[in-house]
């Protein structure tokens, strides 16, 4: 084997990314800068966004192999077998093990009633999926594109990777931002739908919760949603194992793990995984625009489906529920709950929904595991 | 699918999110009850503090110190900031009690 | 494509688990229940019972497809993956792991004969090899059965998934509840056998055993074992590397992750998992009863055969050795030595055999690992 | 397999497990007194406290207090048993010195 | 089936490691002694030393079957299974992005022309890839035995694993070896080339970089890196993801996770099974002693080539670059600064070196990354 | 391969390791002269310590002790370096402040 200069030097050149280079790579580029940025500076949702944005950039830099399939006996590229703990819907449930064993489920079960809001809430997923059939896409994907509107990263995730996997940026993508922005999206439709005398009322005090009751509920959860919707099992069987661990007090070590160290590992392999299927070609079409639209849209109704579900209660209660709790109902959790405290208390300065929101807002997570169970079991496989 | 359809879905889907959902609601509650009423009668749970009477009380807005100096109090409650990673003003001690 | 509402009913209602659960499932989900009782509420083992009571209760929610393997293209159930982990023989031995780095070997190597009551202490194991074999099990399923008597849960499992797969669930069970009842089993079989005065026995304090000592112990166990039995190579190998990062005092921070968060991933997987084997049609046989029955006579007879080595060295040391700590050789550690512990001070408050009984305690992990590998060398592939 | 067979596999391989763990127990006995008999003389190991002479000393139990008051030792056990998870009982202190 | 006492023992006594044992063993277990021991006691990289050596010291011990693929459905040995995340390029990666949230490149960001420093010191890479060339190695071993040059051990073992994995232990142990022994290879070499004058040099204090540049600095270096040579997204785009984590503030679990339990579990698995591989037969051959001493030259040749580029920055900069800090180029961050410290403090006692001897040291890390996916676009695949 | 080619490798290879590291320099430097040009006049960053003046300060070698005495800020080291397993003598404490 000779080299000659020329010769190597041709084949350096051939092989960096400056021929290759596309436009759509261009764009690419310049919409994960724009994501690093959203995800640094703004803080939206920065612990997926910021990976999700790097996996971006890394699958739009021409040339690298790294999502290349193993072929030939050849080793596949590093992100192609990260990808396999989404392509196997491996991650999205680590994720809900995770987040399980940080969630205090004491107000739901403090105020059952919560799960109507929780809901509710779910409107918006099912209008953008009435949406998204008319305008064209495919059951599988306006099932994908509708559950953007559960407000929940994992569950989209989980959903979209069965049903549609390649929306999965977008949809990923949209669902990030627009938790992020909740802030942004829901406080408008709080005030329009709410009358000032509705957002002044102050809640009476969540009961306590016994150590037992939280102990069992992650049971009967687990129990009760996979009997109904067998689809839900690995989504909510994970979220319920990772609560049974932190409310059981007897395997704290375990608990600890699976909220830090196991749901980081996960969350960085997921994120930087996800951002690596937008690849040009296939993201930029009319298509993302249009689930960008369509998200936005099942945000909104979702917020609206749990406000007006809250007005239906305070009118029930006699005036005992405050409606802006309602909207916590998208899930999103803290933030949507935190929305309505801060409306509450814009309203009625010695108002504190906090606790009261929380309920609603940890139902949501039920609500949209269960939603997306429905559509999978509607349209999987 | 035609719109109709997928107004179907609507229905049908979220019907079935309140379905369960609403069971879910039904069962918490029965169990709550159930548990209230299988519950022994509760045991006064809070030990009263042990042999504080003689130790000299300070008061720090809401938090008590028990044979404690503020400062080394402030000290602590630092230390204890530092290394949780929750800031000063999110912290809540109840008392800091010196061992004895 | 349409849909019919009816047919849409009918598909989720065909899809829910209502019409499909069998009476197997419900008694398994019962069972499940009585093992999330017994972990939290009697702190049997949780650390791996609360798991795997919790993989059996998934197991058994019908239709959720968590352990279907893939097919068609179709991505598998999220326990058919994390299974892989003791499928290939994975999990346990990086339990081991992780033991080894918590594991201070020093009691041992201060007194060595503690080995022979590590090595007695496995008597159990070959008394309920032998009563399988006459009960008509196959002598894979019998030496799996066996295996419970070495009180020690990665290496009953790490045999079993090798020997006998389809009894994992059970044996897994079996093991971790007789370790978590070791403080019911022994104590009246160490009055029974041993008399008030040899109860009473105080033991020397053992010698110091050097920095080198600790280091240089590791890597002879591991030459030597694996020489003699090549066989126990994954469990010993990985149980003394563990204890080299420990002892070493070099590398602390893959001590730390190998005893924290490395080995509370794997337990949540492991014990997910192997409950997770307990499907109902299998697990409610008249097997399962006969492996309850047969694990608790090989912890007896383990027990019985520490016991017994230990009357004989009392009797050869000239009452030097308490025969108590000889039960203490069947493993599941610390708690078998804490009872040898409890028993002595009750014979004599004065007494503290606590770190005697550790060298017997950590041996008896080394025995029933070298069991397991006699066993796999006989009856492996 | 025959009850005989499995009775030759208990003898057998109980034996084995003896043998593994007996010459596991040789060689470890050897190891230490090789590594005692060719261990350098051991020079005094522990240091003496340095400077301590001045220091006035207060005990606690068994605990050596070297500059410290018995106050603030008991802070700092308080904090090393919360942060550590060791109950204060099972904690072991031998001394705290104050680093002049 | 009848088992007879002779016939078992036979099996056993043939499973036995004794009769198998080959004098390329026995070596090799030697060896392995020899390496615990400069780990430990000499404190040589023990982090990754300590786990390959074991790895040695288990693979040599015969007939464990640890390596063995699957086959027929039986389940493959445990190190079969941890090597593959070598095998499929997984590991490396993962130890850069743990690397790069632990490193502050903002001496290098202070100084840019650090990075001259940092090419300069890959020189011995290419010597060595010579000097194999002329004893007969491939180009795809002469590149990998270069490699050793960069005094980088993922860099190595990433690029080794792509072109020449059979020789992979020798490579392994020959960087992590020559790193350790840094501070023994460099001084002589920085004295011989450097003149009194030029070693007392006292640098200008580095400027304050703000957060700012902290954070466009990795996603700079991936893009530009990556387009001029895609092969290095694997190795720079983790190395600067780690980074990013770090200095974005903003996710800072994510961070953590990486620096720590992340890297450690991957350095367990990745030591022990890069160990692994050093089996008698193939190790113990001239190659491998050719290999150590051409790691050597490697390792001389890049810290002159960094010393001499160091003495050309002192002229042109009119003495104002210490040329001590060249020969931190060669990466093996950050024990090569140190030297360089060290011995400019010997020149001089005020002379504080270690920050911007940072600059290259951190340099050499992304020289030697570039230099193997140099060697990866001529030799790969 | 002939020992020419191997030299063209190392020409060119090293040619190229130098081209990108080369390229990285001129482009870090240009981007650091940029984010200076567009930066904003620096709002003095440093926000006085407040209320600090009637606070008696004590110095410690190059450590700032305000409203603490030496033994605590002694004992509040060696705390962090235990724990933080950074040799007392690699710490670097600007500055121990009593919270009042
Ligand atoms: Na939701
Ligand atoms: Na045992
Ligand atoms: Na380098």
């Amino acid at each position: 084997m000779t080299y000659s200069l020329g010769e190597t030097i041709r084949k350096i050149w051939e092989l960096s990314g400056f021929t290759a280079l596309t436009w759509q790579e261009l764009v690419m580029l310049l919409v994960s800068f724009v994501l690093i940025y959203l995800a640094i500076v703004k803080k939206f949702e920065p612990l997926l966004l910021l990976p999700i944005a790097f996996g971006m950039l890394l699958a739009n830099l021409p040339m690298t192999d790294l999502l290349a399939p193993p072929s030939d006996g050849q080793a596949g590229g590093l992100l192609y077998y990260l990808y396999q703990g989404i392509e196997l819907g491996i991650y999205p449930p680590l994720i809900f093990l995770g987040i399980g064993a940080m969630t205090d489920f004491g107000p739901l079960i403090a105020r059952p009633s919560s799960l109507f809001l929780g809901a509710a809430a779910q409107f918006g997923i099912y209008i953008a999926f009435m949406a998204a059939i008319a305008l064209g896409f495919t059951p599988e994907e306006a099932a994908s594109i509708g559950i953007i509107g559960g407000a929940d990263g994992p569950t989209a995730i989980w959903l979209t990777s069965k049903l549609a996997n390649e929306l999965l940026p977008a949809i990923a993508i949209a669902a990030y931002s627009y938790m992020a922005l909740i802030p942004m999206i829901q406080p408008p439709l709080m005030r329009l739908l709410t009358t000032q005398k509705e957002r002044e009322v102050k809640m009476e005090q969540l009961r306590e919760v016994s150590k037992l009751e939280k102990i069992v509920f992650p049971i009967i959860v687990t129990v009760l949603c996979t009997f109904l919707l067998p689809s839900v099992a690995p989504l909510i069987g994970m979220l319920m194992l990772g609560n049974l661990l932190r409310e059981s007090g007897v395997v704290d070590r375990l608990s600890k793990t699976a909220q830090n160290e196991l749901i980081n590992i996960v969350t960085i392999f997921l994120g930087i995984t996800v951002g690596s299927k937008a690849v040009g070609e296939k993201f930029l079409q009319p298509k993302t625009l249009m689930i960008i639209g369509l998200g936005l849209t099942a945000f909104a109704f979702s917020t609206i489906g749990g406000l007006l579900l809250g007005k239906l209660m305070y009118w029930i209660s006699g005036g005992k529920i405050n409606p802006l709790i309602g909207s916590a109902g998208v899930s999103a959790v803290p933030m949507a709950a935190r929305v309505s405290q801060v409306e509450g208390q814009k309203a009625n300065p010695g108002n504190y929904l906090l606790m009261h929101a929380m309920g609603p807002n940890v139902a949501g997570v039920i609500g949209s595991a269960v939603a997306a169970g429905i559509f999978y079991a509607l349209f999987g496989k | 699918m035609t719109f109709f359809d997928s107004l179907i879905i609507l229905v049908f889907g979220l019907g079935l999110v309140f379905v369960v959902l609403i069971a879910l609601c039904g069962v918490i509650s029965l169990e709550s009850k159930l548990l209230e009423a299988f519950k022994p009668k509760k045991p006064a749970e809070k030990k009263p503090v042990e042999e504080a009477e003689e130790v000299p009380e300070a008061t720090c807005g809401e938090l008590k110190l028990i044979g404690v100096e503020e400062k080394t109090a402030a000290m602590i409650m630092a230390i204890v900031s530092d290394e949780s990673g929750i800031p000063l003003s999110e912290l809540q001690f109840k008392s800091i009690k010196a061992l004895d």
